[in-house]
């Protein structure tokens, strides 16, 4: 297992680093120059010269690429020019944020789609199991914007049941948690259809297997045979895609943050590019590529725990 | 017994007819379709022609959802909306598929090392968040219409790629490959010939239930100011206005969403419909 | 048959699946005796309706199946009058099954120990005592280590090895009935022979009754005493062994015996086979459901079906050619 | 008769990684020999059939002879053209004299082709252009004895019967010399069987091909092939004439085989020998006679010293230390 975690880990660290210098030659390559963006259209030649070689842009891309890596390893993206704060600082206090508002987002999602995925699976055909798969489609179509718009709309402007703005007062558990409700619905909503639909077709297809008809021919009561022996099963594919949607939750927030005016990775790339101050720009795609990274390994690490047949054919 | 033999096409068609929610898509993806495909013809005003006289009309005859904060006709706009949405959902996801079909294929068919590059390749780009990556860019050269489809595209050929690599794997091994390849059959037949066709299914669904997740993002990077650029009409900028003159003009809001969540929904109903007559498990039953 | 007390007795037995083309009549009319401490084979080849029969008996029948007709009487009690509840309290005390692919019979992500301390649910001993009873067990069936092996998940054990721990499971609360759906079919030869032979040796010690699926005819002429032939959902032939395989009163099991190469010692360019095909049973026609492949038909074949006919010493078939002059 | 095939010395070797394939392969690689030093000779008109049990290497000996896997060392001479190491380019035109069949009846048939397609592919892969491919259709259909309507079908509306006749209009469609039959009979009833068994010496009668089968079924072999062969962990043990290796074995694996093949009668009399345990992995070769662990009549030698090959007639060997004439 130990073997496997590091072996994954690895794995991570070499994705992300490939991924820093793919996302790092792509944006070179965009026709654009962040100079310019950053000046705006009245800057002067001998400005963006300035800038140019302050931020290093005027030497050849492997220098660039090289000094770049040198500097990520210090956890150093730069200064910013603005406030003259380090890029890594500002991006980072704005990562909880994100964060909290994914892992509510996945918490609750993940956790009633496996219950109904599990229901539709145990009852296959029924009326319930038909509700369920188009309420479940349904939920996927949502753009989770506009449900993000409506809910502020319905939830706290017209019925004034939660707060519409912000992330609540630092401290007040209780108030950040009341902010946290309509986002992580917004968010959320796409995903439970999506962890349904998934979990009824993976639960059916191990219901299906041969040894869960050995389970019944034993007699084992149907509760254990759908939780301790189908469930443990069916929920390893599940794992994994929560682990890959990560990427589409974090897609997500950057909306819900702007509808809700919450503080978070997509609001500070939102008001960056306003403000065309893009190292920090740049510094949030960054940390939102390395978060999704480590995401997907540990789904996958979990996978392995939950899954014998991944350990031993490792140790 | 005699067996009828019938065209792919057909079994799919039928299959679609029989089932309420695939027949419900299929319709509204119709409507959508003639609708931008005839935009220029069934818009009933020129869906940016500002007339500043008639801004923030409620529905009236004239206006059946009235008009924006420029005094443009809101129906206009959300039927030009569809045909923006599908100028971008459609060469988005064929370029993707296509791009995603020839990589998965080498590196499935291909040698081991270029089969290990070119996952990696996939896995790091699947690994920029959709949006962010966008955003980075539309920094950068500033929103456009091109500039995102193109990077919906590039996130998206990770999904496509690694479906046709597994895909291309598993068939690899299979008996009837290897037939092939005793008989002599070269590279490039079996994979025309044997590999395509049974990769194809799965890659159909995955596109068509790939196209509103596609029409999703333009929609919300238009809502962000980031998408196309106005005063192109899309679902994401009606939206936006709507949102920022909520008080004025509730109608604007319902205008933008409702096609939207609508032609969503339906598409997803025609991929489920799609997947049950592609997948090979559920097709063995009937 | 034997005047032996029976254990299982099936008459009658008739199942319908649905399906898109109509009622595929599974099982028609099956009638036979499982007695007391003796082993009974079930011998057809695919298509004949074995699988159905077995899950008939243990009452787990796909959803699309329906029980049109019969009764199963096990030790007296009609198992298809019982509820659900009394069904599973049977499942796996009174009746056991052991399965035909062992690669896929135990749960993978649970150890093996797990899984055999689980089905004695219903036993009020300890978890330790359990674990006892299960390494006992896998030692019985001829596991080495039993106690280390108790902690290892089933994707770690051969083949073979699984199917040993299949019949432990199976035999843990000894049970009246052991219902084993070919299950050496996916084991190579050398190790088929290893576990019928000690399938017939734990039979002798916990006297019980199997019932033993097969469409390998060496295999039930090893190990059964008495086998029942069936033929497109329908038992065309019964009584012992000795007498069905010496004396076969029906043309298909001759037809069948005739076909088995293992019989035929010398070398020929003519193997014998059954030309034809299995009957669509969606519209079962009404003469005798063999007549098409048979080559002894006369002509009332064709329109009538046949009835039950006796030979002597329980063995019987349904042919119309063992109907007197 | 002249040889058609002659493999000598053939090893094929994979390599086994601990752990999940990637591109940081950190896990420690291993090889596995499937096919460990294998030897045969296919003559023209002749049918030879290997017999093992799963895991002996019989389906990879077949593909590698087929230039589906790669061998790592020894010969593979087909009408004395050496086979192995050859580029696709070169063995290409030479694939239309070997045809393979394999294992699964229907899983052989690319899924989305008719039968008519399926059985002309040939004609199209190796460009015979002069051939009216409905005829060929209709004469190969003919030839297994399937009518005509089957052309339109698709392989899931077939039988495995059918499917397997199917595979053998395909794998002879090009007029083959040599035939590599993998498992023809599995997943076929023993009434079915038969008919293929018979369909197969026909052909062979009538085109004079060579074939090798590769099989676990004692009872076919004894009926369609000449020669025998049987192979454990990658070698073969003993090599003969069929009938004369079912009258009298001398490796105690053939024995046993041969006694773990009941015949349908409840009074037949066996020699029983029963083997303990299962097949050793070939990652982890026994030393010496790599039989012994499992072998009855194992002495102490066996266990060190690897038996050489021993020929009582021209036509057989067998490499055991302790040889017996069993009488069967």
């Amino acid at each position: 297992m130990f073997g496997y975690t590091l072996r994954r880990l690895s794995l991570a660290c070499l994705t992300a680093a490939v991924a820093v210098t793919v996302l790092f030659v792509i944006i070179h390559l965009v026709p654009g120059d962040p100079v310019s963006i950053m000046l705006g259209p009245r800057a002067t030649p001998e400005m963006k010269a300035a800038l140019t070689a302050q931020m290093g842009l005027d030497r050849p891309l492997p220098v660039q690429l090289l000094t770049f890596f040198a500097n990520l390893l210090h956890g150093d993206l730069g200064i910013d020019v603005f406030s003259g704060r380090s890029v890594t600082d500002i991006v980072l206090e704005q990562v909880p944020y994100t964060l909290e508002l994914i892992l509510a987002s996945i918490l609750w999602s993940a956790t009633l789609g496996i219950a109904l995925g599990c229901y539709s699976a145990v009852r296959r055909n029924t009326l319930g199991d038909r509700i369920t798969a188009v309420l479940s489609v349904g939920c996927i179509a949502a753009p989770s914007f506009v449900v993000a718009l409506y809910s502020l709309l319905g939830f706290a402007v017209a019925l004034r049941w939660f707060p519409a703005i912000g992330a609540g007062e630092p401290g007040d558990w209780g108030d950040q948690l009341n902010h946290l409700v309509l986002p992580s619905f917004a968010i959320g909503l796409s995903w439970v259809g999506y962890v349904a639909r998934l979990a009824r077709a993976s639960m059916l297809e191990v219901l299906g297997e041969p040894h869960i008809r050995t389970a019944r021919a034993f007699g084992l009561p149907e509760r254990w045979i759908t939780f301790r022996y189908a469930l443990r099963i069916a929920i390893l594919p599940t794992v994994t895609v929560i682990g890959v949607g990560v990427s589409f939750l974090l897609s997500a927030a950057v909306f819900t943050e702007i509808v809700f005016a919450r503080p978070g990775l997509g609001k500070l790339v939102i008001d960056s590019i306003t403000t065309r101050n893009y190292p920090i720009v740049m510094g949030a795609v960054l940390i939102s590529t390395l978060v999704f990274v480590l995401a997907t390994a540990l789904s996958d690490i979990v996978n392995a725990l939950l899954d014998p047949r991944v350990k031993s054919s490792v140790s | 017994m005699t067996y009828k033999t019938r065209s792919e096409l057909r079994v799919i068609l039928s299959h679609l007819l029989r089932d309420p929610l695939g027949l419900a898509g299929l319709a509204i993806v119709a409507v959508v379709a003639f609708g931008a495909l005839t935009a220029d013809w069934i818009t009933p005003y020129d869906p940016i022609a500002l007339n500043i006289m008639d801004r923030l009309q409620g529905p009236s005859a004239a206006h059946w959802i009235g008009t924006d904060q420029l005094g443009r006709d809101t129906m206009s706009r959300v039927i030009m909306g569809g045909r923006v949405a599908l100028e971008v959902a459609l060469p988005t996801i064929g370029g993707a598929l296509l791009i995603g079909l020839v990589l998965g294929m080498i590196a499935g068919f291909g040698p081991r090392w270029l089969d290990n590059l070119i996952v990696l390749l996939l896995d790091t780009v699947r690994s920029f968040p959709t949006v962010m990556f966008a955003l980075a860019v539309v920094a950068l050269v500033g929103p456009s219409l091109q500039t995102v489809i193109v990077v919906i595209m590039v996130t998206s050929i990770p999904t496509y790629g690694r479906v046709v690599r597994t895909q291309t794997l598993a068939l690899k091994s299979n008996e009837f490959i290897l037939a092939e390849r005793s008989m002599g059959a070269s590279t490039p037949r079996i994979l025309a010939v044997h590999m395509l066709p049974n990769v194809m299914g799965p890659l159909a669904v995955l596109a068509s239930m790939d196209i509103p997740t596609v029409i999703a993002l333009e929609a919300g990077l238009s809502f962000l100011g980031m998408g196309v650029k106005p005063p192109t009409p899309s679902w994401g900028a009606i939206l936006n206005d709507g949102y920022t003159l909520v008080r004025n003009t509730p109608w604007l809001v319902i205008a933008g969403g409702i096609p939207l969540i609508v032609t969503t929904l339906e598409f997803t109903f025609l991929g489920e419909s799609l997947r049950d007559v592609v997948d090979p498990k559920l097709r063995k039953q009937r | 048959m034997s005047t032996r007390e029976a254990l299982l007795e099936i008459r009658d037995l008739s199942v319908d699946y649905a399906t898109a083309q109509g009622a595929l009549r599974a099982l028609r009319e099956v009638s036979f005796t499982v007695p007391k401490e003796r082993i009974v084979g079930i011998v057809g080849e695919s298509g004949c309706g074995k699988s159905t029969l077995i899950a008939a008996i243990i009452r787990l029948l796909a959803p699309n199946a329906a029980i049109r007709s019969g009764t199963i009487l096990f030790q007296g009690e009609d198992l298809l009058g019982n509820t659900e509840k009394r069904m599973r309290e049977l499942r796996g005390t009174a009746i056991s099954m052991v399965f035909q692919d062992p690669m896929q019979a135990h749960n993978p992500v649970l150890t093996v120990g797990r899984q055999m301390v689980d089905i004695q649910y219903r036993t009020g001993i300890s978890g330790a005592a359990k674990r006892r009873r299960a390494a006992a067990m896998l030692a019985e069936v001829g596991i080495p280590d039993p106690e280390r092996h108790l902690d290892q998940y089933p994707h770690e054990f051969s083949g073979g090895m699984r199917q040993r721990i299949a019949i432990a499971m199976a035999l843990m609360a000894r049970p009246g009935l052991l219902i084993a759906d070919e299950p050496t079919t996916a084991l190579d030869a050398t190790l088929e022979v290893q576990i019928i032979h000690k399938l017939k040796a734990l039979q002798t010690e916990y006297d019980c009754s199997i019932l033993f699926i097969s469409h390998n005819l060496g295999v039930i002429a090893k190990l059964c005493d008495e086998v029942v032939v069936m033929y497109a959902g329908e038992v065309v032939e019964r009584g012992s062994v000795r007498s069905v395989f010496h004396q076969s009163i029906h043309p298909y099991t001759r037809s069948l015996l005739d076909c088995d190469p293992g019989r035929i010692k010398e070398r020929t360019g003519k193997l014998p086979t059954i030309p034809g095909e299995i009957p669509n049973l969606v519209s079962v026609p009404p003469g005798c459901i063999f007549v098409e492949r048979c080559p002894d038909r006369i002509a009332c074949c064709q329109c009538e079906r046949p009835g039950w006919h006796e030979a002597g010493d329980g063995h019987g078939g349904a042919c119309h050619l063992l109907e007197g002059p | 008769m002249a040889a058609l095939l002659e493999v000598e010395d053939l090893r094929v070797r994979f390599s086994v990684r601990s752990g999940s394939a990637g591109i940081l392969r950190l896990g420690a690689q291993r090889w596995v020999d499937a096919v460990a030093g294998a030897s045969l000779t296919v003559s023209e008109g002749e049918t030879l059939a290997v017999v093992g049990e799963s895991g002996s290497g019989k389906t990879t000996l077949a593909r590698a002879i087929a230039g589906l896997y790669h061998a790592q060392e020894g010969s593979i001479r087909f009408q004395g053209q050496e086979l192995r190491g050859l580029a696709e380019g070169t063995f290409r035109p030479l694939r239309r004299h070997i045809a393979m069949m394999f294992q699964d009846p229907v899983g052989s048939l690319s899924p989305r082709l008719t039968v008519k397609t399926l059985i002309t592919e040939p004609y199209k892969i190796h460009n015979f252009k002069d051939r009216d491919l409905d005829e060929e259709a209709i004469r190969l259909l003919d030839m297994v004895g399937l009518s005509a309507d089957f052309a339109s079908r698709y392989p899931y509306q077939l039988s495995g019967g059918q499917a397997r006749r199917v595979g053998v209009a395909r794998a002879l469609a090009v007029d083959p010399k040599l035939l590599l039959a993998d498992e023809p009979t599995a997943g076929l009833d023993v009434s079915v069987q038969g008919e293929l068994l018979n369909l197969l010496g026909k052909l062979q009668d009538r085109l004079g091909i060579g074939i090798l089968i590769i099989t676990h079924n004692l009872n076919v072999v004894r009926h369609v092939a000449d020669r025998m062969a049987i192979m454990y962990l990658g070698r073969f043990v003993e090599e003969g004439p069929t009938g004369a290796v079912f009258a009298a074995p001398h490796h105690p694996y053939t024995l046993a085989l041969l006694a773990a093949n009941p015949e349908p009668d409840p009074d037949a009399q066996l020699n029983r020998i029963e083997l303990v345990g299962e097949p050793p992995s070939p990652l982890d070769r026994p030393h010496g006679c790599e039989f012994h662990p499992r072998c009855p009549f194992a002495r102490e030698q066996c266990a060190t010293q690897t038996p050489t090959r021993h020929r009582p007639t021209a036509d057989r060997h067998y490499r055991c230390h302790w040889p017996q004439v069993w009488r069967r």
